[in-house]
């Protein structure tokens, strides 16, 4: 697919100049002149992704302000990784991003791996990949179908989200859980592929691309997606630095970074990721690009399912995980998610529980920094295909 | 109005603004809900019996579980063939599905709504953390029990529970309605005082937006 | 790498430096040092993502540690800096001026550590809590297990088991024979 | 015949109308079930849902205003059916048509709407004002090319009686407005997308942006009330439009049949696009369809027609 979307190069300051007075970079709203309203969008709102809120100063249409907050999902994972043991903590893990769980159990247990230079066994490594690139399907096909429904388009929901849970079955077959995996453990990974796995993997591929070519006629192609997408929310390159921007959203304004190529975890230095970037940086480019990625996400699938070793050890040689003691030392593992780089930082003090993990999630800043700065100027109306197109997942922010 | 029923309102005002600073009083709601019982038997029954194959679910995802709502709503396991629908407004929703544990942020919102939810309304409790923690029964930031803040008719157990379990817990409810044991709103009425100061023993800022949702 | 590290310790004083991974080095600078260091490696050298701004209590030391991890897209390497500043009263200065989302990170380590970043905007403000009347919570000295028990009503029944002792019993009953499992290091 | 007679007759017609409204829309759900790939709702679902909201212990009012919003509402709907004949030459189907009712029903078709704008106003949240201003902008926008098709169909037949309409074009499906005038059909059949608010139209409820618009607050029996309305008033559009452009219908079978289908065109859109920006509605509206509907009245005035 050639890159359909044209829009002109927006800079990522804001266009107040409508508005007006400014007082150190922010518009001085006053309530009381009745040119503006007040409006809370969440957290109790169908259109925001997640548990969130957003503030907004709006007049008529048109929002002038947007204030965002977070906090309704805190659970304090990091306070309680550090009463739990390194084993106990998986449980937790998984349940920092609830669409694409994995990418947290990777991220944990390369980190203790690497601090206790821990080498994990091919076959294991193999896995791993199978079930990170899954994952990305799974989000990826939810991330679909909120895009759509974002913009009243109920039915592509409907469909991806439920050739999600075929992919979850594929999941539960693979881990024994559904939603949340808990496959990937330090030294390796639980299980191997139950009998008759890679067919059915296969059929559901086929499946889900004929899918994908009805979602492609139905909603890329379509006249009105494209002009309510294009032009909304223009990621400049310059602001792609500026605010930490990562994954599609960085990709999809030119930025030439996966982690997955230029720093390969697990196999992906040998399988083939092909570098997917648009220059737009619109919306509908980066629904384009996530897209695209879906694909590659099926091929790399069917690839790795050809390339699993059929024998061979899935576990390394561990210690007694139930009182592990980890050498001091610090670390930062980080994955490519769905969204974007996804990293933990984890620091051992040489106990048997870590003195402090930190999730970095890749929706951080998307979803407060950047989603404050372009939801200006745009009409109420968009908000929620933006909050959506930025792709941002409140739980991996608050934690 | 009589002087009475000023006197009784004022009463009332007193009871469940009690422990907060003053400028924090008029974001509580600080009328007792009033009790309003069944009006005739058999009528009820015919009531019930609607009221159960028409839930209308107010659409706020509180927690992780309600990632699980999502496939419930869409075509693998479609709710809608049971009678249940998502409602974006607690105005005119029945049934509040509270999604996995309620950070304490979260549990202000859930009560605002809950009590802008018109009766007879119905809380399904989704996942053990709204049972007694569940795995963050040490967090600082999520409650244990929810049935301490906002009555509960149906938990259902599990991390997370699958959409059959959600399914079956629907038809629990169902079944607690026909047979008219769903009065989580009376019950709200009779222990508002308790339940009151249970919510202010663990939510110290009453400040919120006139219309959060 | 070596002649960054190199190039930098020409300018300032570098407390410590180590290679954790081919592709993630870490160096530890002065507190006041701090802010010329980054601005040459985002200006200068090319670090200029910055992937997180974080902090580790070490309350035996009475020291916060604070990690800024910056990224190079062209050599593609990972470079954490990190500072020791003292734990009460802390206090750090804002690079909310290099980097736009920088003040998200203080906003959230004034909230959870205690933190202060004197000029970062909206630092003030709740990020995550709501009504927080006890020590920040982030912080080693504060018992999130003994706040919970005496906040929220816990329902009766709930038991608690030390893992090890517990699977010891009930689930490896030929524990000591398991191979997986090495004796050696309890 | 007495006036009680006709009382009579207008309350069963009512009736009729109502239960038919409600069960197309059940139908109508199923249908989007099924583009969903569900099973979709009963039927009969919209009555439980009726019976449900009207069954609320408690329900929670803003004032007086709010009150009367739904009684709008409702009254518009009542306005509109009951000046259309259903059925033609049916007495109990009849209703109250008279002279220059075509202008009575335009205003009730619109009427409703602003009297829901007042009630929704007094519910005090901001999504109300912003849904019913939404709401007012689209209305008056597709106003345009209904109006034109309207005029048009009134210049054809000579007539702004609805009943010496239908009457005109009695005698095969030649004679419908569909064949002999079809520029107003099409500009009526546009405007008739967003007078049903499904996609990509819907900008009004638009449960994404401002969930859900006007009625925001609206709970217990004064939504039982908007609900039957939206029963009523589905009936009585489709019953205008059939009137109007298709023909009108001589027996209930047909009449049940014709407005089916035509409900079918606004349907088949809602299912498969999604929703417009509000401006992108407005213009969408004021460009084209209006535009159709100015060379309808230009084709029946100067050309004459087919008639």
């Amino acid at each position: 697919m050639s890159n359909l979307s044209e829009s002109k190069y927006r800079g990522y300051e804001a266009d107040r100049s409508k508005y007006p007075r400014m007082e150190n970079g922010k518009p001085v709203i006053d309530l009381e002149s009745h040119m503006y309203t007040k409006l809370w969008q969440g957290p109790q709102h169908p259109g925001v992704t997640g548990n969130m809120a957003v503030e907004l100063i709006v007049n008529g249409d048109e929002i002038v302000d947007a204030k965002t907050h977070m906090g309704y999902l805190h659970r304090a994972f990091e306070k309680l990784m550090e009463r739990r043991r390194y084993i106990q903590c998986f449980p937790l893990v998984c349940r920092i991003c609830v669409p694409e769980p994995d990418t947290n159990e990777y991220c944990v247990s390369a980190a203790m791996e690497d601090l206790a230079g821990i080498q994990v066994p091919e076959r294991a490594l193999w896995l791993r990949t199978l079930n990170l690139e899954m994952s990305r399907i799974g989000s990826y096909l939810m991330w679909l179908g909120g895009q759509a429904g974002s913009l009243g388009m109920g039915a592509i929901g409907q469909w991806t989200i439920g050739m999600r849970d075929f992919w979850l079955d594929l999941f539960e077959e693979m881990t024994g859980g559904r939603v949340y995996h808990m496959y990937m453990i330090p030294g390796g990974v639980r299980k191997t592929l139950p009998e008759g796995f890679r067919d059915r993997a296969r059929e559901l591929i086929v499946t889900t691309r004929k899918l994908l070519y009805d979602v492609e006629n139905t909603f890329l192609s379509n006249a009105i997606i494209k002009s309510r997408l294009q032009g909304l929310g223009v990621i400049s390159p310059e602001m792609v630095d500026e605010y930490g921007i990562v994954g599609p959203n960085a990709r999809a304004s030119g930025m030439e970074h996966d982690i997955r190529i230029n720093n390969p975890y697990v196999k992906y230095g040998e399988l083939d990721v092909k570098m997917l970037t648009s220059t737009v940086g619109d919306a509908y480019a980066r629904a384009e690009l996530r897209y695209r990625d879906l694909h590659q996400s099926l091929d790399l699938v069917t690839e790795i399912l050809n390339r699993i070793p059929q024998d061979g050890p899935i576990q390394a040689d561990m210690p007694n995980l139930l009182n592990w003691k980890i050498p001091a030392g610090q670390t930062y593992v980080k994955a490519e998610s769905t969204r974007g780089e996804h990293g933990f930082y984890m620091v051992s003090d040489g106990s048997d529980k870590p003195r402090r993990v930190f999730a970095r999630g890749a929706s951080y800043t998307h979803a407060i920094s950047v989603l404050e700065e372009l939801a200006v100027n745009i009409s109420i109306s968009d908000l929620a295909g933006l909050m959506v197109s930025l792709h941002t997942c409140p739980p991996e922010i608050e934690r | 109005m009589n002087r009475k029923h000023i006197d009784e309102i004022e009463k009332q005002m007193k009871l469940a603004n009690e422990g907060l600073p003053e400028e924090e009083r008029k974001f509580f709601a600080d009328v007792i809900p009033t009790r309003v019982d069944p009006f005739n038997k058999y009528w009820e029954q015919f009531l019930n019996w609607a009221r159960s194959r028409s839930l209308w679910m107010l659409a706020f995802g509180t927690g992780c579980g309600s990632t699980e709502l999502r496939p419930l709503m869409t075509s693998r396991f479609d709710m809608a063939r049971f009678g249940i629908f998502p409602r974006p407004t607690p105005r005119q929703a029945s049934v509040f599905v509270v999604g996995g544990y309620a950070s304490i942020k979260t549990i202000k919102r859930i009560i605002r709504s809950y009590e802008q939810m018109q009766g007879p309304k119905y809380v399904i409790a989704l996942g053990s953390c709204t049972i007694n923690g569940g795995m963050y029964y040490d967090s600082y930031n999520t409650i244990n029990r929810l049935d301490y803040y906002i009555p509960v008719d149906v938990y259902i157990a599990g991390c997370m529970p699958r959409p059959e379990a959600l399914i079956a817990g629907f038809n629990r409810l169902k079944e607690k309605i026909v047979a008219g044991e769903c009065e989580g709103m009376n019950e709200y009425t009779d222990k508002f005082d308790w339940f009151k100061k249970n919510q202010k023993e663990i939510i110290k800022d009453w400040n919120m937006p006139d219309y959060n949702w | 790498m070596e002649q960054l590290v190199k190039r930098i310790n020409g300018m300032i004083h570098l407390k410590a430096y180590n290679r954790q991974r081919d592709d993630l080095f870490f160096i530890t600078v002065e507190k006041s040092q701090l802010e010329l260091v980054l601005s040459h490696l985002k200006n200068n050298e090319g670090f200029t993502h910055l992937a997180f701004l974080q902090a580790v209590d070490f309350l035996e030391d009475s020291k916060f540690q604070l990690t800024y991890m910056l990224y190079n897209y062209d050599i593609r390497v990972n470079l954490g800096v990190k500072v020791l500043i003292a734990r009460d009263k802390a206090e750090m200065t804002s690079i909310h001026k290099l980097w736009a989302h920088a003040w998200q990170y203080q906003r959230e380590l004034h909230e959870l550590f205690g933190i202060n970043f004197p000029g970062s905007p909206r630092v003030e403000e709740s990020f995550v809590l709501e009504g927080w009347e006890e020590m920040p919570p982030m912080r080693r000295d504060f018992d999130t297990k003994e706040y919970s028990e005496r906040t929220f009503y816990q329902r009766p029944g709930r038991s608690t088991n030390d893992p090890k002792e517990y699977m010891k019993e009930k689930m490896y009953k030929n524990y000591a024979a398991s191979p997986r499992i090495r004796r050696d290091d309890e | 015949m007495s006036i009680w007679t006709k009382v009579l007759y207008a309350f069963v017609s009512v009736s009729v109308a109502t239960v038919y409204g409600l069960t197309l829309s059940g139908i109508v759900r199923k249908l989007y079930a099924r583009v969903h790939g569900r099973f979709g709702p009963p039927v009969w679902q919209p009555f439980l849902d009726i019976i449900q909201t009207y069954s609320r212990r408690v329900a929670v009012s803003h004032g007086n205003m709010f009150f009367l919003g739904p009684v709008f509402r409702l009254a518009g709907g009542l306005g509109t059916y009951l000046f259309i004949p259903v059925i033609f030459g049916s007495a109990l189907f009849s209703n109250f048509s008279m002279a220059g009712d075509l202008l009575l029903v335009m205003y009730f078709v619109f009427f409703g709407q602003l009297g829901m704008a007042l009630g929704a106003g007094q519910g005090g949240h901001p999504y109300s004002p912003l849904g019913i201003a939404r709401g007012l902008s689209q209305m008056s926008a597709f106003e345009v090319p209904f109006s034109l098709a309207v005029i048009a169909v009134a210049i054809q037949y000579n007539s702004l009686n609805i009943t010496s309409i239908v009457a005109a074009q009695q005698g095969g499906f030649m004679h419908w407005t569909l064949l002999t005038n079809p520029l107003a059909v099409i500009a009526a059949m546009i405007s008739m997308l967003g007078m049903n608010m499904h996609a990509p139209f819907s900008i009004v409820l638009a449960p994404q942006e401002i969930p859900i618009g006007p009625p925001v607050e609206m709970n217990s029996s004064f939504l039982s009330l908007l609900q039957t309305n939206r029963g009523l008033f589905a009936a009585a559009k489709l019953v205008l439009f059939m009137n109007l452009f298709f023909g009108g219908a001589t027996t209930l079978v047909e009449m049940i049949l014709k407005t089916f289908f035509i409900y079918m065109f606004s349907v088949f859109v809602g299912a498969a696009y999604p929703r417009f920006r509000p401006e992108q509605s407005f213009r969408f509206f004021l460009k084209w369809p209006a535009f159709i509907g100015v060379l309808s009245i230009i084709y029946i005035t100067y050309l004459g027609g087919a008639s």
